[in-house]
């Protein structure tokens, strides 16, 4: 912690950031996010409950100046998040600064993140990544008999109270108007949410830019794990394309791309490409 | 809302007992007030446009549904009747109820029924949302850019002149000619390169609708198919062109064999082209010649057959053998690439003039033998498979032709794409010396190598397209369409909902997608002349931003809603 | 020019979920979840997650306004205040206080309440001050007082997910409680079971292991049966009966008339499904019992009450930390405004106004003589306006909306002498008075809200109110001088002082204690931790007391005329009158316009589809709305939400009182349908 | 139960098909000028290019009741929009891993290729996604009881 509070000093002290996002400890050790911007204050920053920032330093960014630089102390997650972003032109890189803080072993094991990381380390020793198919709830929800675990997804995400919180907390999520706000695609108005559409079109949609970072999850109050949906098409990305959102800002994803713009990926065309059926009768 | 009117073709009564046709047009009287049906006898003959026409006229259709065949959309008499009634394009929609229902579910009336009535729904529920896209259009410039002056290039230049088409020949090199001025003879024919290319370049000299850049580049390109502007740089600076196209014929580079059978380092090992000057120069001293095919093609880092070397080959062998009193020549190959009648018959005139033929194996290839000069060559004899040691003096490498240096830089000014080894692609598959970019075609080695006559075969025909350009007055996005007919829209972006996330620029097929700025946010913007509304861009936006007005979500949403009550 | 974060609580539901506000430039922008809030926990509903827009919305009152003619002159503060204490005064001496009618606010803070009422009683010696409690909990209140000896819910909110059996009644938590309903998932995730009684199949219903869908109003039946089972196969906790228990014999001599098949023919639900249920909850070694308005919105609610109160004593699931009741209370605050004292009979802290030493206490502190007859309630108060009642002073609430048989409520209302109303934006009901005081709203004041599970939670200000308006606390200082009653506290915190010296169960309660994670009362002095679940050794009362709940049938069921069984409730993404939630852009979209629930074979024979406009009747009156085809509503059965003021669900309901606690039945009525052409 | 449900059901399971104007759309109808024997349970939405089909069109299509979805396009490399249903073609094999993921099966997604001439192939396809299926569990659970099923039930 001390690291990260004297590169965070620094940073204002030199004037090469306009602003720290970080989280501050009021009375009582009451913790809450906050934009520090006077190096006396740094001395409240903690870096501890794991706390994601993407989503607010791209809404604080964008309603601020040109030239703002504001300073984020990201984990793994937030740090990926951020790439995506940049990638998608809703932040500039120009304007972020990046503390980088690594995930401590608990919180490893309980996000089982496969990269308790960022790209640079400011603060923390970086952990082994851990599988998410440890996950002893999640490996049930993915694999297994399929009529099986449909029922248990239908009713999953019967749960759903359409409170939009995985939305809003998703980083990813920046869409005004959403799709999920459509009522040619989700009926309005009616619990739980359509299932099918609206789960899985929001999935569908982070297919290419889910950093499984688990804020949707973490954020929904009747604790569907959403997270899941989106493992195995990162999964199919990795095998088939060695494709990771997140690592790479200057990849674009493959599935923007045909075979012949990007042929280490078209290579070997997967097996689904079936010629269909040429019966004669 | 748009009155719509549904018409109902009979076909002759073919769709009678399988599809009842009068209960459904009961069944959508009911249902949609602001729909008349009529049901009729065909929609497809001349005579019925007229009627029809008036019929629409006086019910006052915006827009029409119409239940016909499966060509019924394309038939001209349709639209006809729809433009007597002054009905936008964009207000027909079709129902295919003939192929694609009442016969393939002959056996099943009942269901064919069910389903016509829902394909109507559908269609009517298409319609109410269905929207159109706002064309643009440009007045055609017609003068044409050449790009290189080699034999494609001349024979396109030429022949556009001959049309009455101003044409700028930009060339690279200080005069004409290209390739040509570099080799003595062509094959099969054995004449004088010099005589193959003179006429051409008189007409470039002399005719006036043909403007000649020496010593030039292409700088910039901006605009689209019917108005490109182009800036060159010349000697004495650079201009500003107007081209409606252009044609790009930019030839090949030949391969330098550095460290390949000891070339550079024995002077007596030499390329094709090193003997073809020579042949300019005069009659060789030397008397035992060994031509090696294929060195530095067909191999893992240049895995294709650059299909000239072996003619080329030949036809310096039977050279030699003429020429040169006791000269002798032996061909040391792979195989022998020798396509068509021409040149078939060309390789078994060499074989009577007695030229030696070697094949070897990729994995041991001959080897040149001799200190400070050539001795001798040890080659294993593929066919026999026993190793030989053949004195001689020459060594000639058959060098594949290889991409130009500047395809890249071009790639990158015309935003065209480039096949695996560099050379420029076009659309596959049915658009041949057709680019990604409307208006920008390509012809001779610079699409793929091929030997002088081809590469002004080819010059001619990408002239004969660019014309197709050239001669209209205007050129419409909407008429810019790959596929018959014209294109049934273009992507559309709504400004204020875009977040500018590029999805569709990294997916656009045809580049037609950038991003702007926009106060502060990026903005996509669609240019409809590149737009070919193949529907990637709708695909992968992610909040329903880009559209296809023809074919919006809406539509979609509302016919799946329909498909199946 | 920077980004603040100010932590505070949602101003929605009874359960105060922690959300953050992202201040820019003095304009609240965005909301965010707590996560370190001790029961949201980083969780929000819809209505949580955009509670920052209607904060800056335009229609927002910016002045006081004074009625001229039908219509409305902005006025200075000075001139609002003389005027209302002018007139309030003037009605006082010419019909006496018990002419003034005061309904306090379930979505203003303690202190606010503390002070309204301690106006009311003190400035005019009337106990006539009530508030919309009496419109959702008061059955709770009254029953749960009497049987237990505390009107609130017995454990907290994170105690749910330890329970093993979930009984829900009359509660569409995943739409009215959703982080609540969340609650009970994590318990269902961890192997509990969970059974839902309700007539309609709400979202909570399809998850349940269990769901009766009882005929509407016939709960004690239903209760009753469970109970007679219970006791005959020897399931009931006999030693938890024997030492915490009394009027056992009573109850079982009472239930001597309700045979399972009985209970079974008057509510509906075939006897297998009534004996597994009572098995399973008798059973559970943690046995919650959440209810809802489903139970108290009738004639018969008190009695309803009573009825789960006796189902869970005689199964010993009281006093334990993963058992209890679980009343969900409706508003914000409305459990505040009721510890405040905010009702006819009561001082703050439950102390009876008929009982002396009481009344005395609080005389000595606040220096006014004070009257010993409970007051009026809500219901009365309104029905009787322009009667006994002549003038009202109504504290941000919407009668106009939300009472039952409105029609009725906006004459009483138009035929006051004097009708003060302060709140935020012009409802509906604001739209009558004489004088409209502008008020602050939830992220504009500080003070505290108490959520259902009786935690006190510190309210932080984060934007200042629009124009001229003030936040309620100051205004009621204001008005209280003027009208001579004496407001020695300058701030909230001060307040609340005042409170814990007068209320023996907040005595504890200090703001700068509630900075983490606020505190439940009771909470004795000031090192007391709070108390996380009632009734732990001892009831409250001392011992628990079976009360024998006699049925009464709906006062108004179905006919010929009207055959329809017509409820009304909420929808997720609405609240209450919808003064907030239709001013949110997001939720209003979510939600456009009203509509009314028919099941899909009902649909079918008055030939509706989705969207056809349909009118809907009772003998109060008549409503335009859209048809809602759905399974979610049983056979014969209809659903209208309250929100929307273009169809207002209460021209239809039943003024019909309950005898104990005067809550009208609001979830049963006959009605009728008709399609309107389009 | 599912076992029930799946024998109960009568009507043929219902097909959405996005077809390519350039190939599938050209095979239905000459499938018509063959007169080859189709089941009549499904309905055709012609597309420019596959690429047109959105994946959340794909979804709507299961959750507004349907039991599968086709997307015929053209021969990979043989696009008429410069290899765009490559990519298309990408992008919806995502929507099958997706649609294994939640149980519902990828294979109610059918993704075929095949040129105009292939009459027999289309109807071939059409015959055998019905087949297959009418033998998958119904969707009821995801499509959402209010909807349909209490119809079904009761009367």
């Amino acid at each position: 912690m001390e690291e990260i509070r004297n590169i965070a000093r620094d940073l204002l002290e030199k004037k090469e950031a306009d602003g720290i996002l970080a989280l501050r400890e009021g009375d009582q050790a009451v913790v809450e996010p906050h934009v520090f911007r006077d190096p006396g204050d740094i001395s409240r920053l903690v870096t501890e409950p794991k706390w994601l920032f993407a989503k607010t330093a791209m809404k604080i960014l964008r309603s601020s100046p040109r030239d703002f630089r504001l300073a984020v102390v990201v984990r793994g997650c937030d740090d990926r998040a951020l790439v995506e972003l940049a990638k998608r032109n809703q932040v500039a890189e120009e304007n972020l600064r990046f503390i980088g803080l690594a995930c401590t072993e608990d919180q490893a094991k309980q996000c089982f993140c496969e990269r308790p990381y960022p790209r640079t380390i400011h603060g923390g020793k970086p952990q082994p990544g851990i599988s998410f198919l440890r996950d002893e709830r999640v490996r049930s929800l993915l694999q297994g008999d399929s009529a099986e675990r449909m029922k248990r997804w239908a009713a999953l995400l019967g749960r759903c109270i359409k409170c939009y919180g995985c939305r809003n907390a998703c980083p990813i999520c920046v869409c005004v108007p959403c799709k999920l706000e459509d009522e040619v695609w989700v009926e309005k108005g009616t619990l739980p949410a359509e299932r099918l559409v609206f789960h899985l079109i929001r999935a569908f949609h982070l297919s290419d830019t889910c950093v499984a970072c688990g804020a949707c999850q973490e954020a929904c109050p009747v604790s569907i794990p959403l997270l899941a949906l989106q493992l195995a098409m990162r999964e199919a990305l990795k095998d088939r394309y060695g494709y990771e959102p997140g690592l790479d800002g200057e990849r674009k994803s493959p599935i923007l791309k045909n075979f012949t713009e990007e042929p280490e990926a078209g290579r070997d065309v997967p097996d689904w490409v079936t010629p269909g059926d040429t019966e004669n009768e | 809302m748009a009155k719509t009117v549904v018409l109902l073709c009979r076909c002759f009564g073919e769709l009678d007992g399988i599809i009842a046709l009068d209960g459904i047009a009961d069944r959508l009287r009911a249902e949609r007030e602001d729909t008349s049906v009529y049901l009729l006898n065909s929609l497809c003959m001349e005579e019925d446009a007229h009627r029809i026409g008036a019929l629409l006229k006086q019910e006052g259709a915006r827009a029409v549904c119409a239940g016909l065949c499966a060509a019924g959309s394309k038939r001209e008499a349709l639209w006809e009747s729809l433009r007597n009634a002054g009905i936008e394009r964009s207000g027909l929609f079709t129902a295919d109820l003939r192929e694609g229902c009442a016969w393939i579910h002959q056996g099943n009336p009942p269901g064919a029924t069910e389903k016509a009535k829902d394909l109507l729904f559908m269609a009517l529920a298409a319609l109410d949302e269905k929207k159109a896209s706002a064309d643009v259009s440009a007045d055609v410039h017609p003068e044409c850019l050449v790009l290189g002056a080699g034999p494609a290039g001349l024979a396109a230049a030429v022949s556009l002149a001959g049309q009455g088409i101003p044409v700028h020949l930009v060339e690279r090199a200080a005069q004409p000619g290209g390739m040509l001025n570099l080799i003595s003879r062509t094959y099969p024919g054995d004449d004088h390169a010099k005589t193959r290319i003179e006429p051409l370049l008189r007409e470039v000299e002399t005719n006036n609708m043909i403007a000649f850049y020496p010593r030039s580049k292409v700088v910039s390109v901006r605009g689209f198919a019917g108005d490109f502007k182009i800036g060159i740089q010349g000697p004495d600076g650079t201009l500003r062109l107007r081209a409606g196209a252009v044609i790009i014929a930019t030839g090949a580079g030949v391969l330098l064999p550095r460290g390949l059978y000891r070339y550079g380092e024995l002077k007596q090992v030499i390329t094709q082209m090193e003997l073809e000057r020579q042949w300019i120069r005069g009659v060789p001293d030397d008397k035992r010649f060994a031509f090696i095919q294929c060195a530095g093609a067909r191999s893992p880092e240049r895995a294709y057959c650059s299909t000239i070397c072996c003619p080329s080959s030949l036809k310096n062998a039977m050279r030699v053998m003429e020429e040169i009193p006791g000269g002798e020549a032996t061909i040391f190959h792979r195989d022998i690439m020798t396509p068509g009648n021409l040149l078939e018959a060309y390789y078994r005139k060499s074989m009577e003039k007695g030229v030696r033929f070697i094949r070897f194996h990729e994995e041991d290839p001959p080897e040149i033998l001799g200190g400070d000069r050539v001795e001798a060559i040890r080659v294993r004899d593929a066919a026999r498979g026993k190793e030989q040691v053949l004195a001689l003096e020459k060594v000639v490498l058959s060098t594949p032709l290889v991409p130009n240096m500047d395809n890249r830089s071009l790639r990158e000014l015309f935003q065209l794409e480039l096949d695996s080894h560099g050379f420029f692609s076009e659309t596959y598959p049915l658009h041949p010396l057709e680019t990604r970019v409307d208006g920008i075609f390509i012809a001779g080695s610079a699409r793929w190598p091929v030997s002088s006559d081809k590469a002004m075969e080819q010059g001619e025909g990408a002239a004969m397209k660019a014309l197709g350009m050239l001669k209209r007055d205007r050129v419409s996005a909407l008429s810019l369409s790959r596929t018959p007919g014209e294109k049934p829209g273009h992507g559309t972006v709504e400004e204020r909902t875009c977040t500018g996330c590029g999805n569709c620029v990294s997916v656009c097929p045809f580049l037609a997608c950038s991003l702007q700025e926009r106060d502060g946010r990026f903005v996509s913007r669609v240019n409809k002349m590149r737009c070919k509304a193949c529907g990637s861009c709708v695909s992968v936006c992610p909040n329903g931003t880009m559209q296809i007005p023809e074919h919006n979500y809406r539509m979609v949403g509302a016919m799946i809603r329909r498909a199946f009550p | 020019m920077s980004d603040r974060f100010v932590r505070t609580i949602c101003p929605y539901c009874g359960t105060g979920c922690g959300l953050i506000l992202r201040v820019r430039d003095g304009i609240a922008v965005e909301t965010l979840p707590d996560r370190g809030h001790p029961v949201s926990r980083g969780h929000l509903c819809v209505k949580g997650w955009y509670a920052h827009e209607f904060i800056h919305h335009p229609d927002r009152l910016t002045a006081p306004l004074v009625r001229e003619g039908d219509r409305f002159r902005a006025v200075s503060w000075k001139e609002a205040i003389a005027l209302a204490a002018e007139r309030l005064t003037a009605t006082a001496e010419k019909y006496g206080g018990n002419a003034i009618g005061g309904l306090s606010s379930a979505k203003c803070t303690n202190e606010e309440n503390y002070l309204f009422q301690k106006l009311i009683r003190g400035a005019f010696g009337t106990n006539n001050v009530d508030h919309c409690a009496r419109l959702c909990h008061a059955p709770t209140t009254v029953a749960m007082a009497r049987s237990l000896g505390s009107g609130a819910m017995t454990n907290s909110i994170a105690h749910l997910s330890r329970a093993d059996c979930i009984l829900m009644f009359g509660s569409n938590a995943a739409e009215s409680h959703p982080v609540i309903m969340g609650e009970i998932y994590r318990a269902v995730d961890g192997g509990a079971t969970l059974i839902v009684v309700d007539p309609r199949k709400t979202a909570a219903a399809e998850n349940a292991r269990i769901h009766l869908a009882l005929r509407p109003g016939t709960d004690i039946p239903l209760v009753c049966g469970m109970m007679r089972h219970i006791i005959e196969s020897g399931l009931h906790n006999g030693s938890f009966v024997g030492e915490r228990m009394e009027g056992f014999e009573d109850m079982k001599s009472f239930l001597g008339e309700w045979t399972v098949e009985r209970a079974a023919r008057e509510s509906g639900i075939p006897e297998a499904d009534l004996r597994r249920t009572a098995e399973v909850f008798a059973r559970a070694r943690e046995g919650a019992v959440v209810y809802c308005m489903g139970i108290t919105q009738h004639a018969c609610g008190t009695a309803n009450v009573f009825a789960l109160c006796d189902l869970a004593m005689l199964c010993g699931h009281v006093g334990k930390e993963g058992s209890g009741i679980y009343p969900l209370r409706g508003q914000n605050n409305v459990q505040g405004a009721c510890d405040m004292g905010a009702l006819p009979n009561v001082y703050p802290g439950y102390q009876a106004v008929d009982d002396p030493d009481a009344r005395d206490r609080f005389r000595k502190a606040w220096g006014r003589e004070l009257s010993d007859r409970p007051g009026l309630t809500v219901t009365e108060m309104i029905g009787r306006a322009g009667k006994e009642i002549r003038a009202l002073y109504i504290m941000a609430e919407n009668p106009a909306l939300s009472d039952p048989d409105v029609n009725h409520v906006l004459q009483c209302l138009s035929s006051l002498d004097f009708l003060v109303v302060q709140d935020i934006f012009l409802t509906e009901t604001a739209r009558f008075a004489h004088l409209v005081l502008p008020g602050a709203c939830f992220a504009e004041k500080t003070g505290t809200y108490t959520n259902t599970e009786r935690r006190f939670q510190l309210l932080r200000k984060a934007v200042d109110p629009p124009g001229e308006a003030r936040d309620d606390f100051s205004i009621l200082c204001h008005l209280g001088r003027a009208l001579g009653v004496d407001f020695p506290s300058r701030d909230p915190g001060e307040a609340m002082e005042e409170i814990a010296a007068l209320a023996p169960a907040y005595r504890g309660i200090r703001h700068d204690r509630l900075e983490k994670a606020g505190l439940q009362w009771p909470c004795p002095n000031l090192e007391h931790p709070g108390t996380a679940y009632l009734h732990k050794d001892r009831f409250t009362r001392g011992k628990g007391l079976f009360v024998a709940p006699d049925y009464t049938t709906p006062r108004e069921s179905p006919d010929g005329e009207y055959p329809f069984w017509l409820s009304t409730g909420r929808m997720f993404a609405h609240y209450h009158t919808g003064t907030m939630t239709r001013r949110s852009s997001f939720l209003n979209r979510e939600q456009e316009g009203p509509y009314v629930e028919i099941h899909p074979l009902d649909a079918r024979n008055l030939a509706l589809r989705e969207g056809d406009l349909v009118r809907i009747s009772t003998r109060r009156g008549s409503i335009v709305t859209r048809a809602r085809v759905t399974g979610r509503v049983a056979r014969g059965s209809l659903f209208a939400p309250f929100h929307f003021t273009e169809a207002r669900a209460n021209r239809l309901t039943n003024p019909a009182l309950d005898p104990l606690s005067k809550i009208p039945e609001f979830k049963a009525c006959a009605a009728k349908v008709e399609k309107i052409k389009a | 139960m599912e076992e029930e449900k799946r024998k109960n059901r009568t009507e043929l399971p219902k097909i959405l098909v996005f077809a390519c104007r350039w190939c599938g759309g050209i095979g239905a109808g000459r499938a018509g000028w063959k007169r080859l024997e189709i089941p009549a349970s499904f309905r055709i939405i012609p597309v420019e290019c596959a690429a047109l089909v959105e994946p959340d069109a794909v979804f709507r299509a299961l959750s507004s009741g349907m039991d599968g979805v086709a997307v015929l396009g053209c021969h990979v490399g043989g696009c008429r929009y410069n290899e765009a249903n490559h990519a298309a073609l990408k992008r919806l094999d995502l929507v099958k891993v997706l649609l294994d993921t939640t149980g519902i099966g990828g294979e109610r997604l059918l993704l075929a290729f095949g040129t105009a001439h292939e009459d027999h192939q289309f109807a071939g396809i059409i015959r055998r996604f019905t087949d297959f299926l009418g033998k998958q569990p119904p969707l009821e659970p995801w499509t959402g009881f209010a909807k349909n099923a209490d119809l079904r039930s009761e009367g």
